[in-house]
């Protein structure tokens, strides 16, 4: 057959009136919106699947979806303890880029951000993809060298990325404190245009829902307790609602990724660490792209809502708590201030904290692992979320086939073995 | 040079200390009237030397020093003018009078010969500040996070910890005086801020203690 | 914000510390010939238990002093605080420091001064 | 006088207990001038002024007023002061009024009264819960043009057009034994009992008067005394001791780990003139040994059609404006309930001149007392029955009243219509548990009160009062004196227990009928609006909406209708949506779940958590000795981690181009002088000195001479390059190291780690003196000539003095080490005086070199010279992926040592693979050609992206002593690729610059010029 699966999936969609449009919409209204279908069933689990997915974050999702539109994986689970894109999906500031400096990392976040372009229409979701732009700005001499070596690998890449100066930057972003008498005087920055942000919470439910409509199984509330091993091979999961048998599991379970690995009897190179951020009180625009600081450590959007959101770096103990330690949104604060006067008046509104997966590299993993059918996907670090279509697309592959994609070959766990790392840390910091 | 867009930034490169912090007047009279509510006072004519060694070492020095140097932590030997500061269980700070340091290093190195140890003058990379004033504790409460409470910090006892962005050691060296220690480097970031923070009780800078 | 409660200087606030991660590292002698794979687990590989942790700390704003600490990674609770060449001495630290995977690993067997004979295998019995 | 007291017509009491009416002040609202009193919230004023319609729903544009009095008002938002004070979204109710006070209402154009935005509430049908994720979707490249739109509807009030804000905020740390929060009934009590025992002890108050409900309710005597004169005389004995720091207009907002409370204390808000040296707040970081919460509780409103309308209010809130501000908030009104307390509050108003027409109950059974107080005020009551709908425009002014079937779930009865200008409503009572969940302790929903209450604790901590669900004031008292004596108990102290004050207060059954909406008869979705989650406009239909589409956890819920997300966060709405969820799900409210709390408790100044690390304050600027020299001299600066660094000094108008270049050629024909103070410097000391470094570098060290300097690199662990410098031996036991400037802390803390966690056998001794010494870099040919003639007492010929050796003396009489080493690859002395002598030795050296025209250099002309020489730099030649081999310095890699920090990495077999990227020097092919640091190479330069690259560009410049340009790089392959052709392509349309590669160093290959002679 030549139509696509995506095609029959979105097909199935429209002839549904389970379709979303204007016009549903004004159907709907006519009835009082009594006529809504459930966006997903909350199914209970069979006793055997051709693949189980843990964890119903964006990732989890995503997998599930490609693995039932890409791959024809239709008689699959996707298993979450609490509630869809309850961790870090739900937890995150939602900024999307692919301006990276390696090749291994262009490639997976460039690959992305192609799916986040037509992400809305392919699930028939608004997930409110708003390409306003990413400006990471500079405030050094040594910032304005790694700059320039950035937008060049960037560039060579085939990926957009422009070099403002502090002139472009007052005129694009009119709130941000261009004095160059302060300390850390914005001296330079540079834009991708198509960089943005995304409503978190609705990439989750769009996924589900477009996954659930190809038959995949949406399991809530559902606690994963063991992984079932036959030898070196994994045979199922132990959960709160039964044994799910399973010959292929896929672990996207960002924050408590080394206590599944600890289930299977095998280790990551990963830190499970807070992350903290806030939003502001709604206010109208101020803002209309995404601003990144390295050197003063915080980066900062608007919302359509109009709540101004902020994040910075993670606290650096050990934690399983969703919590972080005051100094780090008092410092984000101080430097937010400082890049922007007008947010002293401002009221912070909501403050939360999310539990991230740090590798060494500061790179992810997206390993096939000592266990056979046992995949993991993690160590996103702070920067998961503008991967979610990349990640679940590459990792399905990897699940459906049992190797991975010249994608997500270098995200192998032997990088660490062999110490060829994805060093994503940035500069090695100012010297001399 | 460095790269395409820093020309149009070179020829406005920041200079560093924003106007703000050192715009503040060397003396501001207490707002609400009375004495200003700190003072801050730069201590000179002392020599300073970091000494690195164990207790039974520090005991051989009892006498050269004419207090026996402190071994509880963050606890300082206070003999006239001189001070010891316990800074780390091996780690301990002299202060003594700048003119007699030739003399004591001499006699120290004759007190402990080849043993282990490491006495290092260090008079050029630290800067002591004498703190007073009715309102010093509530301005040091602004950015440091001991409890300097008198009840839980008394004459005798010393501290290290930050200044909001700067490492300092605190001494309370009597009722109502303190002996700021801060890197060389750093003592102009303290003072501005010491100065800012104490623009509520009103300050007054002295040139010596 | 942590309360820390340094051996030489008493409770004192997160910011005056420094985290050095998992305590209780060995490092491998070069004369005792181990894999590459077993080296990572030396170099990359960190615990990173749901629960009681052994971490290393440096009073790095204070005495400058490392030293361990038994700390909960869910409840934040400080549970032990001991000298950095001592093993923990509460019950749940000494559970913690025995059920860790590299009490078995060949890279901590490496640390030791008699060469030993590298096993091959790098899953743990937990 | 007596015109402004007219235009109070709600204003009925002069004498009520939080104002002062003989101090009249006037403020201004929407552009009208209005009186008010000291002591009014603007809330209260306005009310005063019969003002209710204080602003629009967020997404409706619905008219709303004031609903409550506190925290948790969702509806009466504006925008105050004026200039760079402008505050959007202030809560009317948390407004202290003082003279001259401007505020104006938000989200409405062009006016309050007539808002065009109100069109969105017409055809509300059309955007249910969600409706954004259901459309805007085609064309698909149109929505950033609907979110254009949306955006400007959006968002609430509006920033300041001035955007420097002119407050100073404050922050500061504080310890106490026990803190107390909340000071009513319970915290006061708490307070006076801790206070006892001597302990250092907090008691903060959110509001600026203190008692609490106290203040509020006419019908509680305790010690003969009314409530809040009971409040008063207590605070007055507590304010008389000195261990006792009582803290009103201070919000406790968060509470952390480890019992780290976070304040917010308002300083000058509710001043009209406000002292330049005061701040308008000041954050409290408080570290609490115990900590006792006495919040309170808040009253939930109930969910009818119409709930929203202005004139409809809680009850209790109706009654703080009466007994507080003598305020009277409507003249007819009608209370509907499902609980005892509220009576009492209809009581109140009645007797003060309210009519209340009706108390509508939905239970069927209130206590037999409310029943006859309301017979006996002539009150008529509709029991088991509830208001279905409110109607009016701009202000309630008709409710329907029906009875309800037992279960309240429907309706049993024709409607019948009442008149009103007021609707109080209650539905129970919350306690405020929103400290007590951040702090990690437990909730339990309670079967009989129907609300959470605290369970288990995770912090230190204990709550009493109504924030624990004991509502009746004895057992509040009671609770909190034994809370507080636990605590002086626990903290090792001891207290007499005080005696329990004697307490008439009407007794009241606090237990209400759960019931979380009022039917309306009509199928679902059907009928007027009736609102959960006032300010963000969430009805009862949205949650049912909501649970169909399959969002069923209360989180789903939350998010995707956006309840409890407003600014009120969710004080009145939160319990009621949870309500109407689990009826939708057939479930328990326990089994739905509640959400856990964080911080902040109320939105909390952004300002003030930024304090004053801001500006000239945000990071320290460390200056060497001769910054001064350097500022004179018209230098630029660079910032170098803190360190402030003379990156170049122009003459005349110079371009930095003309002035490196300059600088350059002095330092290689006469001489050039450099600040090196900021190099970071370690003293090493012990027996075993020489074998830690041999440890630590890469290279050997055992068999250095004293008097003898050696350059060394330092890997981590892992084999890569991270610090490097030259270090010195001054005595066999005695190193002099130096590190880079950026490095300097993190090396010292890095040998320190070594020493104390791996080697502690080692006896060594590290002490920083990076500052105790300043230093000074001269350099070039006349560098031997010019020291001479500063004279010195040190001999300066090659045999007296070897390159790479140290000597101790006085030059023109200044103490001095000089390490003759160079980074420049000229004759060169590195100058190390004590710290105070640094400028001392600068301008010497200045005036002794002006007749050999010595040049005084900054970093970027450093970096030429060690460009020119093809000396690395860490953190630019190197960024943490590098080896020593990556950079072609294999020979100061030690096969022969038994071990070094990185030895084992970099044996890894993947470190010797040849396709590493390797540092390599580049000739471009257009001589006067700068390839721009950071440009990648690149073999084919008309491959199209994604182009296949070899590596970047580390260090690039133009060489005025070669006359062309030099460039290092990073390039895969590197070391094999000598002579090669490689292309640079250019960000703008520039064709690519050509270059060959090669080896490193460009001049003076041999390292004659080392010794001076040319």
């Amino acid at each position: 057959m030549t139509e696509s699966n995506i095609d029959r999936g979105v097909r199935a969609l429209r002839d549904r009136k389970k379709h979303y449009s204007i016009f549903s919409l004004a159907r709907q209204a006519g009835n009082y919106h009594q006529g809504w279908q459930q966006a997903w069933r909350h199914a209970e689990p069979k006793a055997e699947y051709d693949a189980v997915i843990i964890g119903g974050g964006g990732h989890g999702l995503a997998t599930a979806y490609y693995l039932a539109s890409v791959h024809n994986m239709t008689n699959i689970a996707v298993i979450e303890k609490g509630w869809l894109g309850g961790g870090n999906t739900g937890r995150n500031t939602t900024i999307i880029r692919s301006n990276y400096l390696w090749d291994e990392s262009a490639s997976i976040y460039e690959h992305a951000m192609k799916l986040w372009e037509g992400l809305a229409q392919d699930l028939n979701f608004n997930i409110m993809f708003s390409q306003r732009g990413v400006l990471t700005i500079a405030h050094s001499e040594h910032e304005l060298k790694e700059m320039s070596r950035r937008v060049h690998a960037i560039r060579l890449n085939g990926i957009d990325s422009d070099i403002l100066s502090p002139e472009d930057i007052k005129k694009f972003v009119p709130i941000m404190n261009m004095d160059q008498n302060i300390r850390y005087p914005v001296m330079g920055g540079f834009l991708q245009k198509r960089g943005g942000t995304a409503r978190h919470d609705a990439v989750a439910w769009g996924y589900a829902r477009a996954a659930d409509d190809m038959g995949v199984d949406i399991i809530q509330n559902c606690e994963v307790t063991g992984l079932r091993r036959q030898g070196r091979r994994i045979v199922g999961v132990e959960t709160t609602k039964g044994l799910i048998k399973s010959r292929k599991v896929g672990c996207v379970v960002a924050g408590h990724s080394s206590v599944l690995a600890d289930m299977a009897g095998i280790r990551l190179p990963i830190a499970s660490r807070p992350l903290q951020a806030l939003v502001s009180e709604p206010i109208k625009p101020i803002l209309d792209t995404v601003i990144m600081s390295n050197a003063v450590h915080m980066y900062i959007s608007q919302s359509d809502k109009g709540e101004m959101v902020l994040g910075a770096g993670v606290d650096k103990y050990n934690s399983y708590a969703q919590r972080g330690s005051f100094p780090v949104p008092e410092h984000m604060l101080a430097a937010a201030v400082e890049l922007f006067p007008v947010l002293s008046r401002l009221r912070m509104l909501r403050h939360w904290g999310g539990i991230v997966d740090t590798c060494p590299d500061a790179s992810p993993i997206i390993s096939r692992t000592d266990i056979d059918g046992l995949y993991f996907n993690c160590g996103w670090g702070t920067g998961g979320f503008k991967a979610t279509p990349g990640s679940g697309h590459v990792f399905a592959d990897l699940i459906a086939n049992d190797r991975p994609n010249d994608i997500a070959a270098p995200y192998a766990l032997n990088r660490f073995e062999t110490g060829l790392l994805i060093d994503e840390h940035g500069a090695a910091g100012v010297a001399h | 040079m460095a790269s395409s867009n820093s020309e149009n930034t070179r020829d406005s490169v920041p200079n560093a200390q924003s106007p703000q912090a050192s715009a503040l007047p060397e003396i501001l009279p207490n707002p609400e009237g009375g004495a200003a509510g700190l003072s801050i006072a730069k201590v000179t004519g002392k020599t300073l030397i970091n000494l690195r060694c164990d207790d039974k070492i520090k005991a051989k020095l009892e006498t050269l020093f004419g207090a026996a140097l402190p071994t509880q932590p963050n606890k300082v030997a206070i003999i006239g003018t001189r001070r010891a500061l316990w800074l780390g269980p091996d780690e301990t700070l002299l202060m003594i009078e700048e003119e007699q340091e030739a003399e004591f290093m001499l006699n120290l190195r004759a007190v402990l010969g080849n043993a282990h140890y490491a006495a290092t003058p260090v008079s050029d990379a630290i800067k002591i500040f004498r703190l007073g004033g009715a309102r010093q504790l509530d301005v040091l409460a602004k950015g440091c996070a001991l409890d300097l409470h008198p009840a839980s910090f008394k004459e005798g006892d010393c501290a290290q910890s930050m200044l909001s962005h700067a490492a300092i050691t605190l001494a309370a060296d009597s009722q109502d005086s303190l002996l700021l220690f801060c890197r060389t480097s750093y003592s102009d970031y303290v003072t501005s801020w010491l100065k800012d923070a104490a623009v509520e009780y009103g300050y007054i800078l002295l040139d010596n203690a | 914000m942590l309360e820390i409660n340094c051996p030489y200087c008493g409770l004192r606030d997160e910011e005056e510390f420094a985290c050095g991660g998992e305590a209780h590292i060995a490092r491998p002698l070069v004369d005792n010939p181990i894999s590459d794979k077993d080296f990572a687990d030396y170099l990359f590989y960190r615990d990173n238990p749901k629960g009681v942790f052994l971490e290393r700390w440096r009073h790095s704003a204070g005495c400058r002093r490392w030293f361990n600490v038994v700390r909960d990674t869910v409840s934040h609770h400080i549970l032990e605080v001991y000298p950095i060449d001592t093993k923990p001495s509460t019950k749940a630290g000494r559970a913690a420091y025995q059920a860790s995977w590299r009490r078995q690993s060949p890279a901590e067997a490496a640390a030791r001064k008699v060469p030993q004979k590298t096993r091959k295998t790098s899953i743990s019995k937990r | 006088m007596a015109r402004k007291k007219t235009m109070q017509t709600n204003r009925n009491n002069q004498q009520a207990v939080s104002i002062d009416s003989h101090a009249p002040i006037s403020f201004t609202f929407d552009g009208r001038t209005y009186q008010g009193c000291k002591g009014d919230t603007l809330a209260s004023a306005l009310l005063a002024n019969n003002v209710h319609l204080t602003g629009r729903s967020f997404k409706y544009h619905r008219p709303r007023g004031i609903m409550a009095a506190g925290a948790e008002e969702p509806n009466a938002l504006v925008g105050v002061g004026v200039g760079g004070r402008v505050e959007p979204n202030v809560k009317a109710t948390q407004i202290e009024l003082y003279d001259g006070l401007v505020a104006v209402s938000q989200n409405r154009f062009p006016s309050l009264k007539l808002d065009i935005g109100e069109i969105n509430s017409v055809f509300s049908r059309f955007f249910p819960a969600g409706f954004y994720y259901k459309t805007f979707m085609w064309p698909a490249s149109f929505w950033m043009r609907y979110e254009h739109i949306i955006r400007r509807a959006a968002g609430l009030g509006k920033v300041g057009d001035t955007h420097e804000d002119p407050d100073r905020y404050e922050k500061r740390h504080a310890h106490f034994d026990i803190v107390v929060v909340g000071g009513g009934l319970s915290g006061l009590s708490a307070a006076l009992q801790a206070a006892n025992s001597g302990q250092r002890v907090l008691l903060s108050e959110d509001q600026h008067q203190w008692g609490g409900w106290l203040r509020s309710c006419d019908d509680i005597i305790i010690d003969d005394m009314a409530g809040h004169e009971w409040a008063d005389k207590t605070i007055a004995q507590l304010a008389e001791m000195d261990n006792v720091t009582l803290l009103p207009r201070t919000t406790c907002f968060g509470y952390g780990d480890h019992n780290f409370l976070t304040l917010a204390e308002r300083v000058t808000d509710h001043l009209a003139e406000k002292p330049a040296h005061l701040p308008r707040m000041r954050l409290w970081k408080v570290r609490a040994r115990r900590v006792i919460l006495a919040t309170g509780a808040i009253e939930r409103p109930l969910v009818f059609a119409g709930n929203d309308l202005p004139g409809v209010m809680l009850a209790s809130a109706a009654q703080t404006y009466l007994n507080q501000y003598g305020v009277l908030a409507g003249r007819r009104g009608i209370l509907t309930t499902n609980n005892d307390a509220a009576w009492h509050s209809a009581f109140a108003l009645h007797k003060a001149g309210c009519l209340i027409t009706a108390i509508v109950d939905t239970r069927t059974n209130p206590a037999p007392a409310v029943l006859k107080q309301a017979a006996s005020l002539g009150i008529q009551t509709r029991l088991g029955a509830g208001i279905i709908a409110a109607h009016g425009r701009l202000h309630v002014a008709r409710v329907e009243i029906a009875s309800l079937t037992k279960t309240g779930d429907a309706l049993a009865g024709e409607a019948e219509h009442f008149d009103c200008d007021l609707v109080l409503m209650s539905g129970g009572m919350n306690p405020v548990v929103h400290l007590h969940s951040q702090s990690r302790g437990k909730l339990k929903w309670d079967e009989r009160t129907h609300c959470f209450r605290p369970s288990t604790t995770h912090e230190d901590e204990q709550c009493v009062g109504a924030c624990n669900g004991s509502f009746e004031p004895e057992r509040g008292v009671k609770e909190a004196i034994a809370a507080a004596l636990k605590a002086v108990k626990a903290n090792g102290g001891a207290a007499d227990a005080l005696n329990l004050p004697d307490i008439v207060a009407t007794k009241i059954n606090w237990a209400p009928m759960p019931i979380w909406q009022i039917p309306n008869g009509l199928p679902a979705g059907q009928g007027g609006k009736a609102f959960v989650d006032f300010q963000n406009d969430v009805t009862a239909s949205d949650i049912q909406l909501a649970v169909r589409e399959g969002y069923h956890s209360v989180e789903h819920v939350k998010r995707y209708t956006t309840t409890g997300m407003a600014t009120d966060q969710g004080k009145t709405s939160n319990i009621n949506a949870l309500g109407i969820l689990a009826r939708e799900r057939n479930a328990e409210i326990p089994a739905v779940g509640t959400t856990t709390f964080r911080m902040p408790y109320t939105p909390t100044s952004i300002g003030m958590i930024a304090g004053r690390d801001i500006g000239g304050l945000f990071d320290p600027v460390r200056t060497t000795p001769m910054d001064k020299w350097h500022r004179e001299a018209g230098a630029k600066f660079e910032h170098v981690g803190q360190w402030r660094r003379a990156w170049y000094y122009p003459q005349n108008g110079e371009s930095m181009e003309q002035a490196v270049s300059r600088e350059v050629r002095a330092a290689r024909q006469t001489a050039g002088l450099l600040d090196a103070s900021t190099l970071g410097k370690i003293d090493i000391k012990g027996p075993d000195a020489a074998e830690f470094l041999n440890r630590i570098y890469t290279n050997s060290w055992l068999k250095l001479g004293v008097g003898k300097c050696r350059y060394g690199l330092m890997c981590k662990d892992d084999g890569m390059v991270m610090d490097d410098g030259v270090t010195t031996r001054l005595a066999e036991d005695h190193f002099h190291m130096t590190t880079t400037t950026g490095g300097a802390a993190g090396v010292l803390d890095w040998l320190e780690e070594w020493l104390q966690t791996e080697w502690p056998e080692l006896k060594v001794y590290l002490t920083s003196v990076t500052e105790q010494w300043a230093v000074a870099t001269l350099s070039g040919p006349a560098a031997k000539e010019i020291l001479n003639a500063a004279g010195t007492d040190i001999n300066l010929n090659d045999e007296g003095f070897g390159f790479m050796s140290m000597r101790e003396g006085y030059i023109s009489g200044l103490p001095a080490r000089i390490y003759r080493i160079s980074f420049t690859g000229e004759l060169s002395y590195e100058i190390n005086v004590p710290a105070r002598y640094g400028m001392a030795l600068w301008t010497t050296l200045m005036r002794a070199g002006k007749n050999f025209g010595i040049t005084p250099y900054g970093t970027e002309a450093m970096h030429v010279l060690r460009g020119e020489k093809g000396f690395i730099i860490v953190g630019q030649e190197t960024d943490g992926t590098v080896t020593p081999h990556d950079l072609a310095m294999s020979w100061i890699v030690s096969d022969k040592k038994s071990d070094f920090i990185g030895k084992r990495a970099l044996a890894r077999h993947s470190m010797k693979a040849g396709d590493r990227k390797q540092l390599v020097g580049l000739k471009t092919k257009d001589p006067k050609k700068v390839i721009p640091e950071g440009a990648h190479a690149t073999l084919d330069p008309n491959q199209p992206p994604p182009v296949e690259m070899l590596g970047h560009v580390t260090s690039s410049y133009f060489s005025p002593n070669l006359g062309h340009s030099v460039a290092m790089a990073l390039l895969r392959g590197g070391h094999a690729r000598m002579g090669q052709t490689v292309y640079f392509p250019m960000l703008d349309s520039s064709p690519p610059i050509e270059a060959t590669i090669t080896d490193t160093s460009f001049y003076d290959p041999k390292g004659e010029r080392l010794n001076g002679k040319l």
